[in-house]
């Protein structure tokens, strides 16, 4: 064997070097306070299957015997909240809602096995937080249809909301609403062939260009 | 054979065996952070009214990429004109973003009502997607504002006066009457014009 | 934070002195490891001397597995850096041409002109081999210009193609590389033993 | 092993100089977000000749106007600086491990200078060729193209060494 081929030292020390570079870049990673708990595809199985959702009809129980296992929070601003909330629900912004503390208060919930609602005037603006918290693993979380509104205007009947306040469904048959109004309809509402897209997928960003 | 080049052999085999500690989620790489995502989810700026969609429908605003969340079935027998179909179950697929992310083209998610589109958006947005909206009140808002518009009281403002005159136009428009009075259309069109953005959405769902 | 310069950390105004720089240090690794020699190169496919095949396989698999652990700490974003796009049927015949190129030669393209630095001839006449090369291929690019851009799959990675993630192709190339030091390294003893005239 | 070996001119430890040249690469890849390259230099070098005695010629082939950039000369280009540095290297390399002398062809024991001459010619012309195809050589395809884990940089790297094997019997009379 050729001298320089008999001892690799150099070669030790360096590739050494590498490893506690690379060491040393695991140590000072910023972990990520956050990580998805849910893929894409669960998260629309969870939202198309209407899982999470609280349905007004419960609150009457969670009233009756005051807390319990169900926890409410309502997101919206203490200003609102002021004005009037449903009883003994706790006022937690949405936008305060991933803070440390009250991170810690939701670890404990989800430990304890609590059932978190969380609600806003109507459904769609607690849909967000909801989702969020469902995907980022705290699958105790559930979102109150109907929102504030509905439970202030039917509190003393609460129970006639079972399977009523589900939104996502059609009012009207849009088809023949769309078209009765006037005599001579056209083909615009109706059966209009899509709009073709420039179908382009989304470029990587300032890629370097190069190669040989 | 010296020893160092048996050390060498292992350490380069740990370091890259510790390549799988590290696998990252390859399939959706452009996903925000959830901190992010709370940020923008408590931001009620993704939300258009049946108004301003209806205005650039009639402008025919290049820009405007409508996306109807619901699902085939429903899409076939009705739907806003040049809206896509990408069934929320399909956001995520191949087929879907093909759809989302265009440069230059703001999305305006619509469903029945405004939730099924709301729920795709926060999807779409986790995806790492933007200028992304979502239609409030959805199609049975549409229905109520644009082509059933009901008159306002007396008492109103003349701001919703203007507004209903806007929506009598647009439903003539949307339900196949532009072509008998199109004075009314361009008039009404002229004075909704006038109204800041911020002002205008002040009735309905 | 990297890659630097698409970052518009470092200006794009640097970009010719970091290629000098970048360019000194590749020819400096391949001299002083015994590129410049044809005798040396060649060696890899006669099993007298497997410098090309050690140094070539240890560079591949640090950067490999360098790259990933550098893009998971977020010093340097891989979905940035350039991919070197896939022609598949042009690339096979590419890579075969090249490969008789080598074993007549005795050079490639980088070597040859650290060979030329030192004063050899061969890898002189190898780089004008090199220029006629190209040189012909321009002038009759238009009799194979649709084989030539056939078979392209953009800018794809062997995860994008095969859908096996990244490390496994790490630890595979580190496992067939260490395995193939050792090999080579015995095949490599009893050749030399028949060839008392080559030095190393 | 003789003693006269010892004392032949010093190379790195093969393993030494692929450790630098893969930290090199990544370093490349770090800094400007691509991959060294040779083969793209002689390109640029082809382009500009060409352009140069018969500009017409130049920018009416569908193949040279490609890499003709419209406000700089195709030599203002990243590799041919990069292969400038290259041929710095090599002989900075060459002074400290003393091995640059006046130029001098290398040939194994059973061919003549001439004959290895005209092969080095023939190799270069053939690998200048298949690199056009391969998009880039050893370096800019094989090497940073695997690296970066590229499905085509694999694919050039197995034809290269595969058909390198394959053939190498039938010249076997020039190197060994």
């Amino acid at each position: 064997m050729h001298v320089h081929e008999r001892n690799p030292k150099r070669t030790l020390i360096t590739i050494l070097l590498f490893a506690l570079v690379i060491v040393f870049g695991w140590i000072t990673m910023k972990k990520p306070r956050f990580n998805y708990a849910l893929t894409p595809q669960q998260t629309v199985d969870m939202v198309i299957n209407h899982r999470g959702c609280f349905h007004p009809y419960e609150l009457e129980k969670v009233l009756n015997h005051k807390g319990g296992d169900v926890i409410l929070i309502d997101i919206r601003n203490n200003f609102d909240f002021a004005k009037g909330h449903i009883p003994g629900a706790l006022n937690i912004t949405s936008v305060n809602l991933l803070n440390e503390e009250n991170i810690k208060q939701l670890d404990e919930w989800k430990k304890n096995n609590v059932k978190v609602v969380f609600y806003h005037d109507d459904q769609l603006q607690a849909n967000g937080a909801w989702m969020l918290f469902r995907q980022i693993g705290y699958s105790n979380t559930y979102v109150l249809l109907g929102g504030y509104r509905y439970f202030a205007s039917y509190k003393d009947n609460l129970k006639q909301s079972e399977g009523t306040c589900l939104k996502g469904t059609a009012k009207y048959d849009f088809a023949t609403v769309a078209k009765k109004s006037v005599a001579g309809f056209g083909d615009v509402s109706t059966s209009k062939p899509a709009k073709k897209v420039k179908v382009r997928r989304k470029k990587k960003e300032k890629a370097a260009s190069g190669g040989c | 054979m010296n020893r160092n080049y048996l050390f060498l052999t292992l350490l380069m085999l740990v370091l890259a065996i510790g390549t799988f500690f590290i696998k990252k989620d390859d399939v959706y790489k452009n996903q925000i952070k959830p901190e992010t995502l709370l940020q923008v989810i408590t931001q009620p700026s993704r939300y258009v009214t049946t108004d301003q969609v209806a205005k650039r429908i009639i402008e025919k605003d290049p820009t405007l990429e409508l996306i109807d969340v619901r699902l085939p079935g429903d899409f076939d027998k009705f739907t806003l004109p040049d809206a896509i179909n990408v069934p929320l179950k399909d956001i995520f697929t191949d087929k879907g973003q093909d759809n989302l992310g265009i440069e230059d083209l703001n999305v305006v998610f619509f469903s029945n009502d405004d939730i099924i589109a709301d729920q795709a958006w926060v999807i779409a947005t986790r995806l790492g997607y933007k200028n992304m909206y979502v239609m409030k009140g959805g199609l049975n808002c549409w229905i109520e504002t644009i082509i059933n518009p009901t008159m306002p009281p007396e008492t109103a403002s003349e701001i919703e006066f203007e507004q209903f005159r806007f929506r009598k136009a647009a439903s003539l428009y949307f339900t196949g009457g532009s072509t008998t009075q199109p004075v009314s259309v361009t008039k009404a069109k002229v004075k909704v014009r006038r109204k800041k953005k911020e002002k205008a959405a002040s009735g309905g769902c | 934070m990297g890659p630097l310069i698409p970052n518009d950390i470092i200006t794009g105004d640097w970009n010719f002195v970091i290629a000098i720089l970048i360019g000194i240090a590749f020819g400096f690794i391949l001299e002083a490891s015994g590129f410049s020699s044809s005798r040396n190169l060649a060696g890899v496919f006669y099993g007298y001397n497997f410098v090309v095949l050690r140094v070539f396989f240890t560079a591949v698999i640090v950067a490999m597995v360098g790259l990933l652990y550098f893009d998971y700490f977020g010093w340097l974003d891989l979905s940035k850096i350039f991919i070197l796009p896939t022609f598949l049927s042009p690339m096979i015949l590419g890579g075969v041409i090249m490969g008789v190129g080598f074993v007549m030669g005795g050079f490639c393209p980088g070597t040859s002109f650290t060979g030329i630095a030192i004063g050899k001839t061969d890898a002189l006449f190898f780089a004008i081999g090199l220029f006629l090369g190209i040189f012909i291929f321009g002038e009759a690019y238009p009799y194979f210009a649709n084989f030539y851009n056939s078979g392209n799959m953009g800018n794809v990675t062997l995860t994008d193609v095969t859908g096996i993630a990244a490390p496994w192709f790490a630890l595979g190339f580190t496992v067939i590389a260490l395995a193939a030091f050792w090999v080579t390294a015995e095949i490599e003893k009893k050749v030399r033993k028949n060839m008392k005239e080559y030095k190393f | 092993m003789n003693k006269n070996n010892n004392k032949r001119p010093h190379y790195l430890n093969p393993y030494f100089g692929g450790v630098l040249l893969g930290l090199l690469v990544i370093a490349t890849f770090y800094i400007t977000g691509r991959g060294l390259g040779a083969s793209g230099a002689v390109k640029s070098t082809v382009v500009e000749t060409v352009e140069t005695l018969a500009p017409q010629h130049a920018e009416s082939s569908p193949y040279y106007s490609k890499y003709i950039p419209k406000d700089t000369s195709p030599m203002n280009n990243w590799l041919v600086f990069e292969s400038f540095g290259v041929l710095l290297g090599g002989l900075l390399s060459g002074v400290i491990y003393g091995r640059v002398k006046k130029f001098r062809v290398e040939h194994g024991a059973h061919t003549t200078s001439a004959k290895r001459l005209v092969f080095a010619v023939l190799g270069g012309v053939l690998f200048g060729f298949g690199s056009q195809f391969g998009r880039g050589c050893t370096s800019g395809a094989a090497l940073v193209g695997s690296a970066s884990f590229s499905f085509g940089g694999v694919i050039v790297l197995i034809s290269i060494f595969g058909t390198g094997y394959a053939v190498a019997y039938f010249f076997r009379k020039l190197w060994i």
